[in-house]
């Protein structure tokens, strides 16, 4: 039946066909570790909490129209509340306004919605953690010489703050390092390989990469153990068994991660309370740690990476 | 006058030939029918006017992008630039409203004509340095995505100040019903992409370059002409598909698009149109392109894993082939 | 004096490797038929397709009505009155006949902006109507048979009102009865003063036709004659530089009994309806009919090249399935198309390979090519069957037809196959050539070979064969021995009769 | 002999024909040359021992999958399902040494035989099922992406506890000079590549089928078997590309491969095979896919941006065929 009047509250009028609450999710993709991990968190409170999920997103972070639809047909399935991850906040907005029309409560995650309709955001300041990978990159080469970035995306919120984060904090902060080149790998693992060799090839004083993204982070350490540049300081972002492998065995020398579990777990929770009416925390910041070696097995850090 | 003639063979071959393409479109649209019925049944979430029309929705872009596509592979011709050239056409559009603050009608233009542009540019590379289509068009796909990004300064290119852009595909012109103009569009243009196809010059000679391009060479037709001319056609359309892209996300997202030329050949394909050239209708691309984003839209509905929905509509592609392939069997 | 049309004088051009015309001289009068004479190869084509802007010459001149003229292009040969019937057919298969006839022509409506099909179909039907032309304006021309094709070729040739019309062996697709038709269409022509290029390899029709000819060879200009003061004999030694025997029959002696091919009851659709003969070891089969008589389905149909409804094959009293050409030609069938180019040929491969595609396991040791073999068998076979080239190594788009035709019939020697059937063999071959392929076909059955052999051509059919079937709609007609007792006659007789 | 035949004019055919060839992958080897020349030029860090054996490690993968698309583009087939069927074969590798614990050559074979099943399953869709070659490895590109995340769970599969996988392709079996075996491995594919197509019956019908696949089936060749085949080949090829890939990333990437199908036949037609089938060379598609990678990284040590990048490839491709273009037209 046409929901526009359900109600909120009303815990059986919803999509899910077994009772249960029905939150669907939305996210940015799914093929990668970050998002799965995500999921993961999501269906662990979906356990707790009783409620049903599905989870899906665009197969790359450039396909904002997929992500539409994918939305178009969540508000379809009657969803009791929504979970959405945007990849353009200014596309999603008409049907955001949908959502709030038929009072389904959203809720955002991964990066923010520059809207009022969210009622909450479980998110990474990907800016804030860029830049903690900068001071990280200036400390270990000490504060002079040259790096470079090899990002993962071009265009996506996430690539851009990553980079821009870090760009920024470099040029502010540390006038002697200077940034000799970006290079994109898409995040694939092999392309990201060879442009870091590249850089490598080309910039021979290199002292350090940064790299954006998992696939992109894992590129720079293959690279670096294919030509045997174990003096360069590599600083990835994510997780993931290849990376904290790399940390291990000294290729990788840290990374920033955020804390997907949790940003899933988080999402799903503010769902919860938005369906059962209860208030909700407006910005649920989910954090973001750097680990080395060192701190690696820390518990704080173990709860956060992912392998 | 004698009877020295040679002997006709007393059967209408008119009509069976006709006969052969209602069955075709019968099949298809069969196909298309079964499928809302099945997803219907499943999820009662599916046949809902709301979903309908995001169905009829999501088809636009890519319906409009395939019956440019329908031209082109009716010649035996491949686009696989559709997708970035799109792009390049919202991030164009985006230039000329934006930052060079031209009236929207103009922008609009400027982005048909980026597409009419990169047609040309193609077809010129195919009809007059004889570079095969795919390799022409596949070039012309990384050069309209660098470019894209370079236009665009690899940013979103925002249409929030200009809001009548964004009416183009989601405001509604028919009064009462709340049919987003984007539908209207991929209609209408399927209707003049049928005109063109059926009663123009233009169509005639898609289908004897496709058929037959040597011959219609010896005939005394210009077809490099021809074939640029069908190139830009071809063009107009992904043009318009961008506009419509853009207006729909009120943004020109530079980074997308590729992969959507596949998703429009599998479209046009799926409606019968032979990649062999000469054969081809617009009414079943449009159905083709139907089938598409009903079985997308049905899977997600049915909360089908989205690995799975990717297994499910490659499976899918290859089995409404096979029967077009059964049919044309039978049909000789 | 005739008013001069058309002169070529001094015409050379050259493809790699080979000078296809040298010094050549041609030309033409109002309201004559001139015939354009030579064996395979001699540079026929060429010198037609120089004068319709198909090739740019390398030298040499053309003077139209009284000035020197550059054909740059088809369009510009349309332009100035010249068009042409191709050798091959050059139709687009998925428009209709009349979509095809007035194709660049169009008739239109509604500010120029749209076709008019109906306005289209009546021209077709009023030019079919003038040149009693019995053929669907409407029809598809791919479910044309590849006679009626031709005959689209030739209504869209005179559709064009030309002052030249060249004719790149218009009949050698058709019957008696549809060249009939088309003479009269040619002397209508001549009479309103249209200059006519007839090329032909049938000699029987240059007295019936032709005003004067020019005689072509290995690409050279051997003179042109007045065609009642000349004897067909006389022409053909200037063709091919030596006396040429004709008009004989076959033995019979060396006819064994034994039967080697039975087929019985075949059907396939409205094609082949109860099909039944026997063919005998040693003997030349002829299959004699109308066009679209469904002598080529049954051949292909034996072949395996299309499935079939019902039926039997025996071979040598056993019975054997074939469903692909592979189970004929491992019973021993060899199959030589009457489309070279579209079912014989790999035009873009060299002599050597599509010598050995059909005997490919006799080429190779576990898989490796034996290319010392190969060449040593395109070899053998290019002197054979004299076919010329530079070398086994040319690709085979680049021979004349008569010698593509060659290449097919020595890919079918190299497999030494027991059961031969050739669709039209002769189609488009010189008199020379034919001659030799008469000779062939002899000796094969000489050695015990049985042959099918398909053919338009009536005398053709009364030379070779040992016995005839004659075919019409899809069902034997008759099957005569070929004897004193038989004659073209009764052979159209039985072609036209048509049993429900 | 008798004076009979056309004049020849007196040269051998034979060295005529050899010297086109010749030609043609002179011209593209050429061109590789010049770009070398000009990157050492503009950038000294281009031409240096890394880097070389970089550019050649980083055309093994693309290299490998396009010496299988060899094979197929010549019989005037095409292959896009190259990329996600690599993919595929990865994942499978992973599945059989890491979850079923089988030895390491033991997982190889199974996913070069995962290779050659997608590959045999193409064919037979083809052949049998008379499904276009693009839209049969259309689907099978949709079906093994699917296949791929369902069958690994959307997770990378590490190989890490499998000290000797990886040394595939990063060790180096020749003593004292450090060339990956990846690199050999390219390079011994490409051997064996060519023999199968120039020494050998499934080459000859590779060439036979696209020339003329009815002439040749009315020859009485079994064309369908060998199609199969020539696509199962072609798959084993792509189960070596994906073993090599996951051997230099020590781990199974599920999401991978997408748009390497378009590489790979960049790179086949750049080295002068054609589309149309019946011709191409083994050794055109190393120089053509070096050229690929030679122009990505010299692009990249320049420091050129990626957007550049992408419109300077599209470039490069639309000029290498039109060379080729010319050079064929010349050869007529
Ligand atoms: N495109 C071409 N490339 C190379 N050689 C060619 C080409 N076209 C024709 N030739 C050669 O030119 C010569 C003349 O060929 P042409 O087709 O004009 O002969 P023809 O007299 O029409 O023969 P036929 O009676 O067999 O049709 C032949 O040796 C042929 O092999
Ligand atoms: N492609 C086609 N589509 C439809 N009908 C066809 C086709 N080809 C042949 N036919 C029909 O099949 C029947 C048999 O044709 P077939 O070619 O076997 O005759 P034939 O005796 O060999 O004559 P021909 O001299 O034309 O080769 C005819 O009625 C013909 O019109
Ligand atoms: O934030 C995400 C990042 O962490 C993941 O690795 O790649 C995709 C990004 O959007
Ligand atoms: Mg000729
Ligand atoms: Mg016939």
């Amino acid at each position: 039946a046409c929901s526009s009047d359900q109600s909120n509250t009303d815990n059986d009028s919803g999509g899910s066909k077994d009772g249960k609450p029905y939150i669907a999710i939305i996210s940015k993709g799914f093929q990668h570790q970050f998002w799965q991990a995500v999921k993961q968190g999501a269906e662990q409170a979906a356990k707790e909490f009783d409620v049903e999920i599905t989870f899906e997103g665009p197969e790359s972070e450039s396909q904002v129209d997929k992500q539409m639809e994918m939305l178009r047909a969540a508000l379809d399935k009657n969803p009791d509340a929504i979970g959405f991850a945007a990849l353009d906040s200014q596309a999603a907005l008409s049907l955001l306004q949908e959502a709030s029309d038929n009072k389904i409560p959203v809720i955002a995650f991964d990066s923010g919605v520059e809207s009022e309709i969210p009622l909450a955001t479980a998110a990474t300041d990907s800016r804030a953690a860029a830049a903690l990978a900068a001071d990280k990159m200036a400390e270990l080469i000490g504060e002079e010489g040259e790096v470079a970035v090899v990002a993962h995306d071009q265009v996506s919120q996430t690539g851009i703050d990553r980079r821009d984060g870090f760009v920024n904090q470099i040029k502010e902060k540390y006038p002697n390092i200077t940034i000799v080149d970006i290079q994109y790998g898409g995040g694939d693992h092999l392309k990201s390989t060879d442009a870091a060799k590249a850089i490598m090839q080309a910039y021979p004083n290199l002292k350090g990469i940064f790299g954006t993204n998992e696939g992109s982070a894992i590129g720079v350490v293959n690279a670096v153990s294919e030509v045997n540049r174990n003096d360069l300081v590599v600083i990835g972002f994510d997780s993931g068994k290849q990376q904290i492998d790399a940390i291990k065995n000294g290729l990788m020398t840290g990374a920033i991660t955020q804390n997907p579990v949790g940003i899933g777990y988080e999402t799903v929770k503010a769902a919860v309370d938005a369906i059962n009416g209860k208030e909700v925390q407006k910005n649920i910041d989910t954090g973001f740690f750097y680990y080395d070696k060192d701190n690696i097995d820390d518990e704080e850090i173990a709860a956060v990476i992912y392998e | 006058m004698e009877t020295q003639g040679p002997q006709l063979i007393p059967n209408d071959k008119k009509k069976i030939h006709l006969k052969s393409n209602a069955i075709q479109q019968f099949l298809a649209f069969g196909s298309l029918i079964i499928l809302i019925i099945f997803f219907s049944i499943a999820s009662p979430n599916f046949f809902q006017f709301n979903n309908i029309i995001g169905i009829l929705l999501s088809t636009s872009v890519i319906g409009i992008l395939a019956l440019g596509a329908t031209f082109i592979i009716i010649t035996s011709g491949i686009d696989l630039s559709v997708g970035t050239v799109m792009t390049l056409c919202s991030v164009m559009t985006g230039v000329f409203i934006t930052s060079m603050g031209l009236p929207i009608i103009v922008g609009v233009l400027g982005g048909i004509l980026t597409g009419a542009t990169a047609g040309a540019i193609a077809g010129i590379a195919i009809a007059k340095f004889r570079i095969p289509p795919f390799i022409a068009t596949l070039a012309m796909m990384m050069i309209a995505k660098g470019l894209a990004l370079v236009i665009s300064g690899a940013a979103p290119i925002y249409f929030t100040s200009y809001e009548a852009f964004t009416e183009i595909a989601m405001g509604s012109i028919i009064p009462g019903i709340e049919i987003p103009n984007a539908i209207l569009i991929f209609f209408g243009m399927a209707v003049i992409g049928g005109i063109i196809l059926n009663k123009t010059i233009i169509g005639r000679f898609t289908f004897a370059i496709g058929s037959n391009e040597e011959a219609t060479r010896l005939s005394g037709v210009n077809v490099n002409k021809w074939k640029i001319i069908i190139y830009s056609i071809a063009g107009i359309f992904t043009g318009i598909g961008g506009i419509v892209m853009a207006a729909r996300l009120n943004s020109a997202q530079p980074a997308l698009g590729q992969g959507y030329e596949l998703e429009a050949i599998a479209a046009v394909v799926i409606g019968g149109t032979s990649l062999s050239g000469g054969k081809g209708t617009i009414l079943g691309t449009v159905i083709g392109a139907l089938i598409m984003s009903v079985l997308t839209n049905g899977l997600r509905i049915l909360s089908v894993p989205q690995e799975w929905q990717t297994v499910v509509v490659g499976a899918v592609i290859l089995f409404a082939v096979y029967t077009d392939v059964i049919r044309n069997k039978k049909a000789n | 004096m005739a008013e001069k049309l058309l002169k070529m004088e001094g015409i050379s051009k050259a493809f790699p490797g080979v000078q296809a015309l040298s010094n050549v001289l041609f030309d033409l009068n109002k309201g004559e038929v001139h015939a354009l004479l030579g064996e395979n190869g001699a540079g026929k084509s060429t010198l037609m397709k120089i004068l319709t802007g198909i090739y740019q010459r390398d030298s040499g001149t053309i003077i139209y009505q009284g000035n020197e003229i550059e054909i740059a292009d088809t369009k510009e040969a349309q332009q100035l009155g010249i068009s042409i019937i191709h050798q091959e057919l050059n139709l687009a298969r998925d428009l209709t006949v009349a979509q095809n006839i007035f194709i660049g022509r169009e008739p239109k409506s509604g500010f120029r902006l749209f076709l008019n099909e109906k306005e289209l179909n009546l021209m077709t039907q009023e030019l079919f109507d003038r040149l009693n032309i019995r053929l669907n304006p409407g029809e598809l021309v791919e479910d044309l048979s590849v006679a009626k094709q031709q005959m689209v070729e030739i209504a869209k040739a005179l559709s064009f009102e030309s002052k030249i019309l060249i004719m790149d062996e218009p009949t050698a697709a058709l019957t008696d009865s549809e060249i009939d038709s088309l003479f009269t269409i040619i002397r209508n022509l001549r009479s309103d003063g249209v200059g006519i290029i007839y090329i032909s390899h049938r000699m029987e029709e240059l007295k019936r036709i032709a005003d004067r000819a020019t005689v072509m060879r290995d690409g050279t200009y051997i003179g042109t004659v007045n065609m009642r003061e000349i004897t067909i004999d006389q022409i053909i030694s200037m063709m091919v530089g030596r006396q040429i025997y004709q008009n004989q029959r076959p033995e019979i002696k060396n006819r064994r009994i034994e039967k080697v091919l039975e087929v019985k009851s075949l059907n396939r659709g409205s094609t082949i309806k109860d099909v039944s003969f026997d063919l005998h070891q040693g003997e030349i089969l002829g299959f004699a009919g109308l066009m679209g008589a469904g002598r080529t389905e049954v051949a292909r149909a034996i072949f395996g090249a299309d499935p079939l409804e019902s039926g039997d094959i025996y071979i040598r009293g056993k019975k054997v399935r074939v469903k692909e050409p592979l189970d004929a030609v491992n019973n021993g069938i060899g199959y030589l198309s009457e489309d070279r180019k579209q079912f014989g040929l790999m035009l873009e491969m060299d002599i050597k390979a599509n010598i050995a595609i059909a005997s490919m396991n006799g080429f190779v040791q576990t898989g490796w090519l034996n290319k010392l073999n190969i060449n040593k068998q395109a070899s053998k076979m290019v002197d054979a069957l004299k076919i010329k080239t530079p070398s086994i190594h040319q690709l085979v788009k680049n021979l004349s037809g008569g010698n593509q035709q060659k290449v097919v019939i020595g890919k079918w020697l190299t497999r030494d196959s027991d059961i031969l059937i050739f669709d039209e063999p002769t189609r488009g071959i010189d008199i020379g050539a034919k001659d030799e392929i008469y000779k062939l076909l002899n000796e094969l059955a000489a050695q015990g070979k049985s042959i099918i052999m398909i053919s338009s051509e009536l005398p053709e059919i009364l030379r070779m064969s040992h016995r005839v079937i004659v075919m019409c709609e899809g069902r034997i007609t008759g099957e005569l021995i070929n004897d004193e007792k038989i004659s073209q006659e009764l052979i159209m007789t039985l072609a036209t009769k048509r049993i429900g």
